[in-house]
This record gives structure tokens, C-alpha cells and sequence, in this order.
């Protein structure tokens, strides 16, 4: 037993921190959130370059040797930089429902080019301000045709496919769809973090073909599991900078004749940010060997991971504003992005409520097994 | 023990009621924009209009003495005056730091002279008022500020920063506390003035929140001049003078902007869970209730506040316990909605009927739990002021200004 | 409009908290939380005598010419003290079920023989540790017997007559019983707060009466409402106690040279006492004004009172626990007379997660009226 | 990263599990009982036989040197040990403070002489250690405890007071800080020993606490003396000493004692609220979904603690997490049980196959939060020597310790 990453993953963390602080500055992160692009180009081409597209995958689909737990350390190091690029989207969403859902012929297709960055991929399962599922989703998918609205879909502006979740004779089916092809339009929406670009996309008979068999809703759970392990990793990231951030503050600030931090209100804030941390840490290193080994524990794992992280990110980056007084909330300082990136990735795969619940019916099913 | 009214507040009630219903429908934006032309609302002009049009009909400062253009109302009347006005959308805000914090002060410290220039038309909100409290270095720490007063004959000459100042560029005048001796205590050399925000050598930038807005503003002062006749209180009084304007503030600031109890409420009802009806989802429910309870407890304490004012007594530091509730209230309400709304809760503009109220409030709630005390201070101001509990060591009461430890290095 | 008590009802107060200075210090609770007695009999004789059993009551049936503003501020001080009383199960209980619910012969006959302390009475609704309502209660009243048991009923062993909730064909309805009567068996149970006593009632073809026209569950329904509305005088009068204990050994107890009540942990804790408390009492008056006017607004009032009494005296309780350190958890110290009472108090007339359900669906329906 | 068992791992579970089924069934407390006949259990009787039992199959102590008794394990068998013998209803807590505070602190400063005589027979339970920090007035303030040392010839004499002392009435030894010099100042002025319990002069009185139990002892000491050969660190050096037993402490305490979140979804899981089952209850899922993942992340934690000193890593005071988080969680839980079951929620006899199991935990677990070090000391530990944040503002540092301010008039 051994409940830790090994130094060589350690070491590819550290690597992956480095290059992000060179890459990606929060100054990128700035030029994004304030200016037009959907991302920055740049760092994309360099993680691309990295290979870090190709963490997970099998060799045979363009992977590079890595795996799975190698994929969560860089996640919580993309977390840290609040990076604006679609890493999340191409790679938990599509490339993980690919992997989990596809044929073989459309993983031959497919997973090499995602690999290699030659394709952008994207899930599409919100429709707008309600929870998604076999009873409320209304795109549908008909004689190869797709029709209907998805929104928010993250990264919908920018990616070339789309895994899209649409109504079918099978009950709820994954399909794919060329974004960039006939009966589809796109259009950016606003969020409340332009750090992460989203699109309302809209379907109108758009050619598209089922993922695998189809009648895979099972498929996408399972997929929002992976995700929630690797998306626990990005809060984790963030969180755990908000705490630094929030400590450097308290340190160097004075107030009353000494440092902000040396009053306990502050001080005990942020010994829970640290607790809170640690708890989300510890339940997405489980998370991470479930993940990566497959393993039957995962929906519990994953589900636990998620709560805890979402709870994490919010009190950290709420807080971190807070610690920071005046300043904390003013667009100038760096304090919102963590806070803006925090709800986004709280809600990009259902709200806490619904993990829980899903944590819940998880363990009722054990309990009665 | 009665919350109805007496006979002569119903009575009360019915005439404000009946003004209102004939004025107050004038001055929504709607209206307003109708009647003026034009595409874009200049809000500053708007709330001007409307408070002028309340002056004249006596419903403005309703506390106030009559000779500065007040009403001398019972406080139950303010009460009942709120309770109507809260019906209808009417402009605000812009006048709340010279009603709730200038006023006064200059109630009390200014000469019948300046009062019977400057009430009257700050009551008929002619003329804007801010405030000149923090610094960039003092914030939580106001009586760390750092502006430099210099006395040159007849006059003060003004050098420094101060910031997140309330609408500093449409203001007319302001009220400034100041350090005219840094080689005294932090506490005693301190001097207050009021000023004129046009005099020169102002030079005023706004300030960006995360909200995008841009409510508060940064005021440098180089060599501003100001007429020691427009000091109030002596010169190292300025502490004082400074705590009952904070004071006032914290009752100024109470009131709680939506989302509160009745929007969430109604937003729960229009929405459906994966379970069915948000409404019939026991989690949900025991929030709303915990929400009621807290937002109708902070309503019935200011009521309580308003009684104990017709009995004669002076409220003291436990109205801070308004902001504080509504405050981190706000914050979570806005938070709780998104989540409610699931993957489309991030949606700015999510084309719906409430379209982005509680993803506006959680980007603005964060400002709430500072601006204006921050929720540490006023957590302190109770433990201290009203509990009588110790108060913290002060490394930084007896030391001379310039010499304690700031950080900068 | 007047949101306070008159200054009669303060002095009615303080004299109310004088009498109980002198006669429930707080060894006469010691005295009864360690000893045999279910509670102080000199107490109750003294309460008696000043006519607070008699406060609300009109004067044919005995009462003394005040009112239910009257009996809130009583309340607040029994809270207060922690006194081991029957005053709640006889006063808010007993003798409110036969105001709303008995007939005129009924409150002629039980009435001033309750407000002059000559009968001590109850309600019995709870039949162990579950919810009590038309579908779980399980004691039946047929053919002017009742049969089945109920626990825990406050006051249960020394009560000379009990209102008890039971199944007949009107659905629930409300039936006095004498409980020295026939077919009446009573055991003192243990609770989580000896201070308060409490017993095991069963009855065997045990006569009794219906209260007015039977079917009464509406008139339980205002009967809970309006005791929510007294109870959470006493939880104000509770939690202030609380406040001020934690106030005053923190001032005192000295750690690191100087007073624990300076540290902003502490501190910050108690201002939080204080917030509670302040909702609670606001809420309170409320319920008092609604309570005394037998208002339409009485349903959401009681319930707003009772939800933000019951948090504001668990908090306070615990925490002053917390804030006395090791002394705070030995039996030694009194902190643990308010921590069970506080629980008492919170489930007495039903938990806080049933008041916020009643809460809403009163709200409920006041929006679609 | 591998949450399996390694080969060698796997092939020590096994070992552990067959001991484990022959061995520990034989003292549970009721196959005890049956054994010994007599109708009270004597509960420190059963521990020592378990732990003498243990002890002679290696499985006391398995981290520690062989020399002493122990098995010179690897921290991922102690993990696994742990987890296997939790599936027995097993005696437990007496060798606690022994095996987790005195046991390192003597390993690391008494003579090799000392250790041989005391080591084997602390790990085989035969003589049982308490601690003798904590005073009336030293409690979170461990530093600030007067208990009197003076030298006398080869011997110190000592007079004072301890409080909160677990199992001091059936200990043999014990572990003590005192002050050698009120006039230095106070952290320098203390020094460390282990004593005999049964010496001359020393007088015990049980404490009860809330719930009714009495786990912890008053100690007084009148001209108690010890053998200079039993101090342990230099004199002055008590407070480091005490310092490296404290952090052992936060480990050895971390333990979580039921009811747990197994307990209260197996109770939820057989309850039925007035809307159906309470587990079908969404507030009531939240819940409980919360404290799964504190309990599991805790544990988590823990195997990663295991993980870092496998690795060579000294665990730091982030250790401190867990009690923090057990034992707020441990009292909410009980709390919220007692609420499903309404206004039966208060029997302390319900009846049902729990027992009172909820009442009980409702009434140790402030203790819970206080013992060991409060929540208060904890949060300030991780602020402080976790993060490294700035210290609360001391005054107690440097003047010496018998002119501190102590609030006695």
C-alpha cells in the first residue's frame, strides 16, 4: 500500500508547475478574461506540445506511457495556473467518452488526433439553468440528424467535435458531431468565468453519428466519474492557491501595528482552508488510484473526491477575497479568478447536491450488496 | 408590544400611501426615461429628481428638524415611510452618505451658518456628499490613514490617498479625517474636515470590482486646500468625530439589495429538481427556512432599533448586526441558486425570466462582506463594544504614528 | 407601533428574575438534576403563589388580569434560570390544550384548578423516538377507554391529569385523563436532562374524556403553535445565560498572561452567541405580539421563533462549553444544565427540521392565498 | 500510488487475519466475562491480558525496536494491523498516553539502563503511564503550569497541582513537566521527569465529567519527591521535551470513536420520517454525504501520514486535523440523530437496538473538542506551524513568570 504519487509523478508536477508559471502567468489569464480570445493559443500549442493531450492514452492511440495518475497531477497544476485553455473539455470530456464509449474504428479515428491537439473535443449535456438527465434532455437524435440547443458547452466556440447527449430511440445516446459541419451554429455566451469560454450550440438536422452501440447513458456516467477525479484535482489546484495567496497577503499586511494574518479571525480561516485542502486532497489521491486502476470503488471515489474539492474551492477562493479586504474585490487584484473559476468547475458536472446524492445511492448500493 | 399601527399612524400610513400612489409611479426608470427622452438613464439625475420631489413633500429625512428641511418625525413614521416607499422600484443609494453620515456630523459639529448653507440642500439632494475615510493602508485600521494635513494660515494644505470612496466623482462635497501630527499616537493626530470635491488638486479615478461596476472610487490630494473654518471638532479630535460618523454608517447601511428571502423563495418555486419541485426538497426547504428567519430577525431588530429610538434611547453598536447577517446571507443565497440551476448556473445571461440576479449577486456579494466594515470588524465591534469583552493587545495605541511597524519594508 | 414590551412587562421581568434569583439558584437545580426529586417543590409552591400558572388565563377561569405578553417574559426568565419545574407541561400545555380545544364545562371545570396550582397537567403526544402524527401514533381511545403508551411525557409521573393525543374514529383526537385513575401505569424515564422529569405513561382501558368534540388535531396543531412561541422565551432566556457565562469566565480565566475573552477565536465565537440571540429575540417578539392578538400571522410567527430560539440556544450552549475548556465538560461546572436543557427545549414540541417544514408550508401558502 | 496490498503486505494481512481470528475473540468482553466468571468486568483486567497477549505475538507496539518488545515494522503494517484488529469489538485506550507520549519520550531520553526496566513492560501492558501537564491554571496554556521542583541533594521535591489526568488512579507511572524557576521566564523555566504513581505525598480524585463518566483525575502533590536519575532533557529543557510529547499526543488521539458515519447511515438507514424513509430525505443525504467524506478523508489522511513516514518523512502537525475534524463532526452527528427521532430523541433508555448510543455521544463529545487540545489550539497550531502564519501577539514571552499577569485579584 502506498497512498502517495511516486517521485517521478512528483517530479512531472514540479515540471508541469514550471512550465505553466513561464506559459501561463496570471497575466495570460488576465489577457483572456479581459480580451476576446476564447483562450490562449499559445499556451495550447505549448501543452500540445508537452503532450500532456496524450497523458492517459494507450500508446496505440498516440498516448505517451503515462497514465491516469500522471493525468491528475498535471490537472491539479492546470487548476493552480487557472490556465484558459480547453485542456478540460478535449481531454476529460471527449477524449475519456471516446475512449469510454467509441468503436473501435472511432477511437482509430479519433483518439490519435485529440492526442496529438490536431482536434479539439467537447461534451455538450447542459440545456440551460436545470439538471440534465434521460427525463429532461430535449436535443434529439434521429436518422443520423441532430436537432435541439446545448447550452452551456464548454468550449463549444473552439472545439472541432462534440460528444453530445441526445435522445434516441435508445434512451439517452452519446453522439458525435463535427462542429464545424452542416446544421450547426455556435454562438459564445457569457459566464461567470471568461477564463473558460462557453457556447450556446445549436443543432438543426446536423449530420452526426452514435457514439459505439449508443443507449449509453451508462457510458456517461461513467465518464462524469473520470471527470470528477480529474476535475477534483483542478479545485484542489486552485484552492491550494488561494490558501498561499491568502497567507502571503495576511503576512505582508498591516493593520493595527502588525501583520493581518497574527489575528486569529484571519488565521483560523485559513487553518480551515487547510483543512478542508487536505480532506479533498486525500479523497482525490483515493479517487486518482480508483480511476487509474479501474477500479469498482470509482463512483464512490469519484463522488467523494467531488464533493470535497467543490466544498474546498468555494471556502478557499471566498475567503481568499475576503482576507484580502478591499482589495480582494476589486477586478484589478487576482482574487476572482479563483473565485469565478471555483463555481464554474463546482457546476461543470452537476452541482454538489447531485454528487452527493449520487455519493448516497452509491453507498446504499454497497450497503445492501 | 403592537405591530399594528396606532391611530395616528394609520393615519400616517394612509397619507403616505396616497402621496406615493400619485408620485412615486413618476420616477421609476421607466418613466422617468419616457418622460426625458433619450436611450441611456442618467441614474444621478433621476434619484435627484425623486428626492427633491420627496423634500417638497416633507418625506425626506423624516427625522430630521424642520429648519434643515426635515420633517421631525417619529421614528415609527420612518418606519412606516420605508415600509411603503420598499413597494415601489424608486432610484437610491446616491444620497445615503450624506443623509446618513454627513448629516449628522455636521449636525453636530458645524457652525448654524454652515448647517442652514449645506443641510438643506443635502436633504433636497442638490448637492452630493462623500466620504473620505480609508487609505490604501488603512482600511479595517482607519485611524492608520496617513493623509497629511499641514496648516498654512487660515487654511489646511491637504496631501495624500484616500480609497474606496462612494461615488467621489459625481460628489459635491465630502467629509475627511486626516493626520496632522504623525509624531503623536495614531488616535490623537487625527483632524476631521468637510471640503469641497472640486477644489483643485483633486484628481479622482474610479475603481473596477469584480462585478464590473464601479461604485468606489481612488482621491489623491495634492496641496488641496482647506479652510480651517470647515474643520469639525478641534484639531486632534479627529478619532472622535470619526467613530460617530462609523457609527452612523453602519446604520445607513443595513438594508438588504435582493437577492434576499422573497426572491429565492420564488425562484425555488418555479424550479424543478431531478426529484421533483425544488420546493419539495426537504434540503431546500430547511435553507429557505434558516433564510427567513434570519432575514425577517434582522427586519424585527431594526424595528426594535426604531422603537427603543421613540423611547429616547440611542441605539447603540448592535445595529452592525444587520450588515453582517444580510451580508453573508446574500453571499450564500447567490451561491445556493447557481447550484439549483446545475450545469447552466454559470450562464450570465441565461434567458430566463429572473435572467443572471444570482450569479450578479455572487459576484458582488463578496464586496458586501467588506465595504463597510468588514464582517471581522464588525464581529469585533460586538465582542468589544457591546459584549464588553476585552479588546485585542495593541501593539499600536501609545507609539508615536511614524514610529510603528507598517510592513513596508 | 411598538415592538418591545411595555415597561410594566420589564419590571414584571426583573421581578420574575429577582424571585427566581432567590428561590432557583442554581443548586436548587443541581439539587434536582443529582437527587430524586422530578422538581422543586418550594419552587413550584412559590411559583404557584405568585400566580404565574395563572398568567394568561381570563379572570372567570382564574386568571389575574394579565396576559400572554406576560407569560413570554416569564418564560424568558425560567429559561434563564433552568428551572426544574412543571410550569411548561402544565401552563403551555395542559392548560393551552383546554383553552382551545375544552368544552365550556371542561375549561370550567380544569381550568382555575390549574391556575391555582391544585393540578399539575401534561400533554401526551410523543410515543417514543419517532415522529407523532395522524399516521404513527398508535394509542387509541375507543368506547372512552385508552389503551397504548406514550414516552417520553414531560411531567408524566407527577401530573395529575394529562391531554393525550390518541387514534379514534375522528382521526386524532385530544382526551383528558386522570392519570391516578384506573388503568394508568407511569415510570420515570431517564433523559437527557434530569433537570426536567419525565415519564413512560401506558394505558390499560384507562377512562377518560374527549376534549371538547374530539378530532381535535387542528387544536393540537395552535396548541404546539403557541407553546413554540413560549418555549422559545425560555430558549432566549437560556441562551442569554449561556452568553453571559461565556462572557464572564472569559474575562476572568487567564491564558498566555492575559484574558481568553481577548482572543478573537473566542471572542468572534461569543459576538456569534450574540447574533443569534438578537434574531431569536426579534422573532420572539414577534410570536409574542401574534401569540397575544391570536393573530393570522401566528402559524409562521411561532414557527420563525421556535427555529431561531432552537439554533441560537444550541449554539450558545455548546459553545460555552467550549469557551469554560476542560472545566466546561466536568459535571462539577454548570455549563451542562443549559447544554441539556437546550436539547430538551429543541425537541420538545418536535425538531427543528419539522418546524422549518411547517415554516415553509405555511409560507406556502400564504403565497398562493 | 496502489490503495492494494503489496505481495509482502498481502502475505502479513493474511498472518494477522489468522492470528486475529484465533486469538481475539477470546477477549471480548463477554467471552472475558464468560472466562473469568464474577459478574463486573474488570475493564483494565481485560485490556492487559489483550495487550500481554498481543505483546507475545508481536503485534504491541509494531513500529517499535525489537529490543523493547516490539516488531521493527513498517508503517504500512501498522496500518494494516490496524485495520484488521478494528473488525473485533476489542479492549483498547488504557496503554494509550503510555504507548503513544511516555514510550517515545523515554525511548528518546531516559538511560539505556531505564529503558530496558520500563519499555517491555509499558508495551506488554503490565504497568500503565499517565501524563501530568495539564493545571487548573494551565490548560490550552500548558506552559503556564506552576507545579513547584526543588532540588534537594539528588532528589526534587514537588509540590502542585494536575488536572485532566487520564487513568491517573489505576497508573503505575507518569510523565511530568514542573517548574524548576519562576523567576526566569515561563517557557525557560521548566523541567521534565517520569515518576512513580504510587510515591509518597501524591493524593488522586476523580473528575466526573457530563456524561457521567470519570476518565480523567485531579493529581496534588505534597512533597512528592523524584529521583534526579528520572529527569528526562536537561533542567530548563521541560518545555521542549513537552513540546515533541504533545505532537506524539495529536497522533496517538486521532482515533475516531463510533458513532461514526457507519453508525448514522446504518440509524438513518432503519428510520422512518414523517415523509417517508429519512434516507430517501435530501437534507438528510447531504448530511450525510458531508460526513462521509470527512470521515474518509481523515483516514485517508492517515494512510497518507503512513505513507510519508514509510518514506523516511517525520509527519508533521498536520496530524492535528483529525481530532479537529472527528470531534466537531462526532458532535454534530449525535445531535442530528437525536433530532430524527423527535421528541423521543431525548430518552436515554429508548429502547431500540441502539440504545442511547446518540445521547451518550451528545454528552462526551464536548469533552471531545477539549481534550487533548481544543479545537481553538488546534486551528492555531496548523495556522501557526503549518502555514507559518505570524504568532497571536505574545505577552507572556519574555518577562518572568512569576510577574505575569494571571486575572487572580
Amino acid at each position: 500500500m502506498n497512498f502517495d504519487f511516486s517521485e517521478e509523478q512528483k517530479e512531472l508536477r514540479e515540471h508541469a508547475g514550471r512550465f505553466l508559471k513561464e506559459q501561463c502567468d496570471i497575466s495570460v489569464v488576465r489577457r483572456v478574461l479581459e480580451g476576446d480570445d476564447a483562450y490562449d493559443e499559445n499556451l495550447w500549442k505549448g501543452i500540445v506540445e508537452m503532450g500532456w493531450t496524450a497523458t492517459a492514452l494507450p500508446e496505440e492511440y498516440g498516448g505517451i506511457g503515462y497514465g491516469y495518475l500522471e493525468l491528475c497531477v498535471i490537472a491539479e497544476e492546470i487548476g493552480r495556473a487557472v490556465a484558459p485553455t480547453p485542456f478540460s473539455s478535449s481531454v476529460y470530456l471527449a477524449t475519456e467518452a471516446i475512449v469510454k464509449g467509441g468503436s473501435d474504428e472511432q477511437k482509430q479515428e479519433y483518439l490519435p488526433k485529440l492526442a496529438a491537439g490536431e482536434l479539439i473535443g467537447t461534451l455538450a449535456l447542459s440545456e440551460g439553468p436545470r439538471v440534465a438527465n434521460p427525463n429532461t434532455i430535449e436535443v434529439t437524435f434521429e436518422n443520423g440528424k441532430l436537432n435541439g440547443t446545448k447550452t452551456p458547452v464548454p468550449d463549444g466556440d473552439v472545439a472541432n467535435i462534440a460528444v453530445v447527449a441526445a435522445k434516441d430511440g435508445n434512451g439517452v445516446s452519446l453522439v458525435l458531431v463535427d462542429l464545424s459541419g452542416a446544421g450547426v451554429s455556435r454562438e459564445t455566451v457569457a459566464t461567470i468565468d471568461p477564463t473558460r469560454s462557453h457556447a450556446k450550440v445549436s443543432f438543426k438536422d446536423a449530420p452526426a453519428v452514435v457514439l459505439g452501440e449508443g443507449g449509453n447513458w451508462d457510458v456517461l456516467q461513467q465518464v462524469l466519474d473520470r471527470a470528477a477525479v480529474l476535475i477534483a484535482f483542478e479545485q484542489i489546484g486552485g484552492a491550494d492557491t488561494c490558501m498561499r495567496m491568502a497567507r502571503e497577503y495576511s503576512i505582508g499586511r498591516y493593520a493595527f501595528g502588525r501583520p493581518i494574518g497574527s489575528f486569529q479571525a484571519l488565521k483560523h480561516r485559513m487553518a480551515e482552508m487547510y483543512v478542508k485542502n487536505e480532506l479533498a486532497r486525500s479523497n482525490a489521491y483515493y479517487g486518482a488510484w480508483a480511476l487509474s486502476t479501474d477500479a469498482a470503488e470509482l463512483p464512490v471515489a469519484a463522488a467523494s473526491a467531488r464533493i470535497s474539492a467543490t466544498d474546498a474551492y468555494h471556502f478557499a477562493s471566498k475567503e481568499n477575497i475576503q482576507i484580502h479586504g478591499g482589495m480582494g474585490f476589486t477586478w484589478e487584484a487576482d482574487c476572482h479568478f479563483y473565485y469565478r473559476r471555483a463555481k464554474l468547475l463546482s457546476l461543470c458536472l452537476g452541482s454538489a447536491r447531485v454528487w452527493k446524492d449520487r455519493l448516497i445511492s452509491n453507498l446504499e448500493a454497497q450497503r445492501s450488496a | 408590544m403592537d405591530f399594528n399601527d396606532s391611530e395616528s399612524e394609520a393615519k400616517f400610513r394612509a397619507e403616505v400611501r396616497e402621496w406615493l400612489a400619485e408620485n412615486a409611479p413618476k420616477f421609476t426608470a421607466e418613466a422617468f426615461r419616457a418622460r426625458e427622452g433619450g436611450d441611456t438613464l442618467d441614474p444621478i439625475k433621476l434619484a435627484k429628481a425623486w428626492q427633491g420631489c420627496k423634500a417638497d413633500a416633507g418625506y425626506a429625512c423624516l427625522l430630521w428638524p424642520k429648519e434643515y428641511g426635515g420633517r421631525g418625525a417619529t421614528p415609527m413614521e420612518t418606519v412606516i415611510y420605508g415600509q411603503e416607499e420598499a413597494k415601489y422600484p424608486l432610484p437610491g443609494g446616491v444620497f445615503g452618505i450624506g443623509i446618513g453620515m454627513a448629516g449628522p456630523v455636521m449636525m453636530k459639529y458645524a457652525t448654524d451658518e454652515q448647517k442652514l448653507r449645506y443641510l438643506p440642500k443635502l436633504l433636497r439632494g442638490e448637492e452630493i456628499w462623500s466620504q473620505l475615510f480609508s487609505e490604501p493602508c488603512a482600511g479595517s485600521d482607519v485611524a492608520g490613514l496617513r493623509t497629511r494635513a499641514i496648516k498654512d494660515g487660515d487654511d489646511w494644505i491637504i496631501n495624500g490617498q484616500k480609497v474606496w470612496t462612494s461615488g467621489a466623482h459625481y460628489s459635491d462635497y465630502g467629509i475627511i479625517v486626516t493626520r496632522h501630527d504623525p509624531s503623536l499616537p495614531k488616535h490623537m493626530g487625527l483632524t476631521y474636515f468637510f471640503l469641497d470635491m472640486k477644489s483643485p488638486g483633486i484628481e479622482i479615478n474610479r475603481i473596477k470590482q469584480i462585478s464590473g461596476e464601479s461604485n468606489f472610487c481612488e482621491v489623491f490630494f495634492s496641496d488641496v486646500r482647506i479652510p480651517d473654518s470647515q474643520r469639525l471638532g478641534e484639531v486632534g479630535d479627529g478619532w472622535s468625530v470619526a467613530l460617530t460618523t462609523l457609527m452612523n454608517e453602519r446604520l445607513a447601511v443595513g438594508g438588504a439589495s435582493p437577492p434576499d428571502f422573497d426572491e429565492v423563495f420564488d425562484s425555488v418555486c418555479a424550479t424543478e429538481l431531478e426529484s421533483g419541485p425544488a420546493i419539495e426538497d426537504m434540503s431546500v426547504r430547511e435553507k429557505l427556512a434558516d433564510w427567513y428567519v434570519q432575514s425577517r430577525g434582522i427586519q424585527l431588530t431594526t424595528f426594535r432599533t426604531m422603537t427603543a429610538l421613540s423611547r429616547g434611547q440611542t441605539p447603540g453598536p448592535e445595529a452592525s448586526i444587520g450588515k453582517l447577517v444580510t451580508a453573508k446571507k446574500r453571499q450564500e443565497i447567490a451561491s445556493f441558486t447557481m447550484d439549483l440551476q446545475e450545469m447552466g448556473g454559470v450562464l450570465m445571461e441565461n434567458g430566463g425570466a429572473e435572467g443572471s440576479v444570482y450569479q450578479e449577486a455572487y459576484l458582488s456579494s463578496p464586496g458586501g462582506r467588506i465595504a463597510g466594515g468588514t464582517d471581522e470588524i464588525l464581529m469585533n465591534i460586538i465582542a468589544e463594544r457591546v459584549l464588553g469583552l476585552p479588546p485585542d493587545i495593541r501593539v499600536d495605541k501609545k507609539l508615536p504614528f511614524s514610529q510603528l511597524p507598517t510592513g513596508d519594508a
